[in-house]
């Protein structure tokens, strides 16, 4: 069941360089069903903005009726969503889409988790409910440079983790991807910009893999056909998902990115 | 009694709120925020006789009080409509005009003469504006002749009134609605979006996959307000009016343009309960601005006396 | 070396920034704020042979991120500004582009004569697209042929290089911009303001006294991105594009959809400093952004490489 | 000269129904020459709304670089005015236009000052410094209802106040013009609904009258042409007065209103 709520902020931090962490309390966090699924945010009552915002879910809480976010300072949008403080009240659509399949491994399997960039979040709770069921973790995440590394420390508590730089400033320089051929493992979670996706859909065709897209959107909740993409047995489109009802988490192969 | 219910060739509303063609899908996703029965009508997303995926991605931008969208006309197809979509819809007691479009006049034509037959349309929406496809469409939303000519062909086949959503784009929108009009249509719908485009300030390049796109949203209102003031004036024909309508006091304001009633778009992507909250809001603003009904409205900025004659049941 | 500066026919602009014409008056009140040498160029306020007091009042109206507005052209005529607007203008080192209006072609000829020997005047920008003047005006922004002979008229007769403004409520910009090409035009200045109205919500009446007005602010950015993305393909002169202009960012947009300089209309009233303040942010920007000089990015949106011709000097 | 600052909120208060008293601090205090000017107020950064609101200076103090505002809570902008709170600022560009003449009245002249509603703000700052010259003022403030009425103890400490209210809730019932028949003055000063001002004009013709007009607005400073109004002398309107600039306030048989 998606709800539109008013929800109360409880807290909001600058975590990394223009990374904020924003934790809200709404009933609508009962109905909250995986790790990967995302809210849509209205970040001031006006016109300006005039859209939603879509923000993975990064962790929650159902006793709590918390939620947390973490989202990087772009444009418009989340520039004003930053200046709300505690307090405050966001009116979130949620929670929407499809997230990662948590059954899809078994006790003792081990699960490679693959971020980059803003895509780290939602990877966090799915960490943490794989750790629960008993799943050993490995997570490797890629950012630009030191200043916009986060959570390092919160999955190390959960696994083995590599942090990987575009320019070296922390971790190991390079790409997620180089860290990731000396990993053993017997299934993917990914999330992060499309490039990343398709190296790593391309690269482990054997493997079990699960994706997180990310497309604009117009209403997020599949009616107004923004956010389709393809499927890969049906290149023409007659049939076709939609990134925001039907995913965002695909399986590899399922649909063309 | 009700101050809110209007009679429209094919159409007798409970209240003059709709969700505009490709701002609602089918109804399937507003379905699960609130009972569809609530709604005065529903105008479906375009149907094409053959199914269309539309155009590629990004097919959204964001602008300064509206938004641009490039989708394509993507809709499964008249016989999955047929089949699937419509009898969904079939179990809220709602009438649905059906948005036609199509690339040459005999899509059109087969479209109108199938869908008509569907015991909940009551209405079609001759989609002759849509910005957003290649082929076609243009010349039937910007030349009066042509215009006239598909709307014949379409009330030949069609055996529920016919519609015509007219583009504001176009040097002059009197003389394509006064030529529909001869045309033989029941009803105008306007406006469609107005044609226009975003660059990515980094890449330099067009943020929409199809480059351009229909500007939706509060933006547009003045144009569509203005537009329907003057189309109004002009015609005989009943008014549905459409462009950034968020509030009752839109609706109010559309309807002294000239409109008898009103479809809402991009507003229910900002907010899933708009219509609703629109249909409880509209009496309390109607008895504060001294009307007794809301017909009373239509055409308050240019005549005297709002009431029309086709709003008489 | 800068980076900002542009040539264009008749104009050499230090950058590419200008007031647009009637959103800063012939100067005098923004002189207050800042020495007017800073900006690349002033478009002075529509200038008719006779002085005009224009509409009633309400002359403006609010709309989302946008404005009505329906002066009417308000000006003290020819004589004045040539006596006493110009002369005060020149005390700056700043070109001025003289907006020229009127309802007969004669009108526009005679203006365009005079004041085109005003020795600070270094180009004229012809106004066939007022939409608030009720004679005239529109047939010479709607209809090619009567835009491409009033342009051959006034080029006949101005001793300056002349820029048409193009009207944004057409069916097709591209012929009308081609039209004026035809006729002689140095070069294009668009958008000037769609068409739209507002109503009262209590009295049900038009809130402009002319009821309808012309639609300026960011809400129409999109309109005027794709116009000019679509006209300067097909034409071969530079244009001076306007619209919606708040920022350095913005400018930037406007010269990837393919204008050589950018001109900065209803921003002005929000923040009497917006001009001085693009100017002063704009070589960061395209710091961050990569080029080397502003001119680098005409273009870019439809083409590889955004140098024209006609900016080398 | 006009500046535009961004000033600080020291106090805001709702002091009747939907009428709030803001009080801030700025440099542009310093610029005010006279009772009856106003400034243009930007109550947002983004674009909703998107042009500034005019609104009269009510009383300012140059030492403390304080200057007060009474302004009616309406639609967008003045509502959104109206959630702003001390500590946060506020973009205004002024002082604006010309005010209200206090040389045009000796020491020991009576001057009677007549406001409606919204239009009774300005006069306080006058009725001030009226009396600081020696002036004896009368005041005739006329509102809606009594939940409306606003600064009558104030105005009553500079003299003389008749309060008229149009449903007779507070002081007399009527109209400020049925009061005013049964006063003795010099001198008119006025700001209100226009009706009002004509009726002024009209049956003071003999008298002295200076009233303060409203328009809408664009720029606020003379640059749009949006505000003009014709001159009695001249109605063809060659030569012609801006409100903003000109004016807000004119002699009585100056313009057309
Ligand atoms: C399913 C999903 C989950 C996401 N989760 C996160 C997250 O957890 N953390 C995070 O920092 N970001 C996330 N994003 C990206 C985030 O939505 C954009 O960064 C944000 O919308 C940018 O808005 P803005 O106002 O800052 O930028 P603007 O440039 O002002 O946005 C303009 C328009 O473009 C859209 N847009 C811009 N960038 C993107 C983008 N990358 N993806 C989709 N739409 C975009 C905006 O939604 C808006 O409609 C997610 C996106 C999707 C689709
Ligand atoms: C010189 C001058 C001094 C004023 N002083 C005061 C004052 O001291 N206290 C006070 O309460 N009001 C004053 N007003 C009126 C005040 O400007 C309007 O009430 C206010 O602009 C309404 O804005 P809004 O956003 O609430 O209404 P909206 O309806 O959202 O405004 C929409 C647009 O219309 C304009 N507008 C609406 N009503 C008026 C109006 N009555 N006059 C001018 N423009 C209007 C707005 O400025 C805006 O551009 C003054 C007006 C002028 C011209
Ligand atoms: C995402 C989107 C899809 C649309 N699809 C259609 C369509 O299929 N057929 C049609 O006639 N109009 C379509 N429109 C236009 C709307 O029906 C409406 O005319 C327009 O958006 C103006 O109303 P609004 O400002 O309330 O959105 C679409 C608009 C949007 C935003
Ligand atoms: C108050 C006002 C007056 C205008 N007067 C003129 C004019 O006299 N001549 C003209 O060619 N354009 C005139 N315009 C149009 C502007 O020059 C410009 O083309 C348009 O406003 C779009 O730019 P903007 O969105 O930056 O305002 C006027 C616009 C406004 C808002
Ligand atoms: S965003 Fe509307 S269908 Fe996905
Ligand atoms: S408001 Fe612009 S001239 Fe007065």
């Amino acid at each position: 069941m998606i709800s539109k709520e008013l929800c109360k902020i409880l807290s909001q931090k600058e975590i990394a360089s223009d990374i904020y962490e924003l934790t809200i309390e709404g009933e609508l966090v009962s109905q909250i069903t995986e790790p990967g699924q995302f809210v849509h945010i209205k970040v001031t009552n006006g016109l300006d903005p005039l859209l939603r915002r879509p923000i993975s879910i990064s962790s929650y809480d159902k006793e709590q009726k918390m939620l947390t976010m973490i989202y990087r300072k772009e444009g418009k949008g989340t520039s004003l969503l930053a200046e709300l403080r505690a307090g405050m009240f966001v009116d979130i659509l949620g929670p929407l889409g499809n997230g990662f399949p948590v059954e899809e491994v078994s006790k003792g399997d081990t699960a490679l988790l693959v971020g980059g960039g803003i895509g780290v979040p939602p990877l966090y709770e799915l960490s943490n409910q794989l750790v629960a069921k008993g799943v050993k973790v490995i997570h490797v995440l890629g950012f630009q440079t030191a200043s916009a590394v986060f959570y390092e420390e919160e999955f190390l508590k959960n696994g083995e983790t590599y942090v990987a730089t575009v320019d070296g400033s922390f971790g190991r320089k390079g790409f997620v991807t180089d860290v990731m051929k000396e990993l053993q493992f017997d299934c993917i979670y990914t999330c992060g910009p499309t490039p990343m996706l398709r190296a790593i859909e391309q690269n482990y065709q054997d493997k079990k893999v699960f994706l997180s897209l990310e497309e604009r959107m117009g209403c997020g909740i599949g009616a107004c056909f923004a956010c389709v993409c393809k499927k890969k047995d049906d290149p023409t489109g007659a049939s076709y998902k939609k990134v925001c009802s039907d995913g965002p988490v695909f399986q590899a192969g399922e649909v063309l990115i | 009694m009700s101050r809110l219910n209007i009679e429209l060739p094919g159409l007798h509303l409970k209240n003059p709120i709709m969700p505009a063609s490709g701002c609602f899908g089918f109804g399937r996703e507003y379905s699960q925020f609130y009972d569809l029965s609530v709604l005065g009508a529903i105008m479906i997303k375009a149907t094409t006789v053959e199914p269309r995926f539309g155009n590629a991605t990004p097919r959204v931008a964001e602008t300064s009080a509206g938004m641009l969208n490039a989708i394509g006309l993507q809709n499964p197809g008249l016989e999955k409509v047929l089949g699937a979509e419509l009898p969904f819809l079939s179990q809220y007691d709602v009438p649905i005009i059906a948005n036609v479009a199509g690339s040459l006049e005999e899509d059109y034509v087969e479209v109108a003469r199938q869908i008509s037959k569907a015991s909940n349309v009551h209405a079609l929406e001759l989609n002759i504006s849509c910005p957003n496809v290649k082929t076609g469409g243009i010349a039937f939303g910007t030349i009066p002749e042509i215009a006239k000519q598909l709307t014949r062909k379409v009330k030949a086949v069609s055996e529920v009134p016919v519609y015509v959503k007219l583009s504001p784009n176009v040097t002059n929108i009197v003389e394509m609605a006064k030529a529909v009009e001869d045309g033989g249509a029941d009803g105008l719908t306007m406006i469609n979006t107005l044609i226009g485009m975003r660059l990515d300030i980094k890449t330099g390049k067009p943020i929409l996959a199809n480059r351009t796109g229909g500007l939706s949203g509060p933006a547009i209102k003045p144009v569509a307000i203005r537009m329907i003031h003057e189309v109004s004036q002009a015609v005989g024909i009943p008014i549905i009016g459409m462009g950034g309508v968020e509030t009752a006091s839109d609706v109010i304001e559309y309807f002294y343009a000239g409109a008898s009633a009103v479809a809402v778009g991009t507003a229910n992507f900002v907010d899933p309960f708009v219509c609703p909250t629109i249909i409880q809001e509209l009496p309390e603003l109607l008895e504060k601005l001294g009307f007794v009904h809301i017909s009373e409205c239509t055409g308050r900025s240019w005549k005297e006396h709002g009431q029309l004659a086709y709003h008489r049941a």
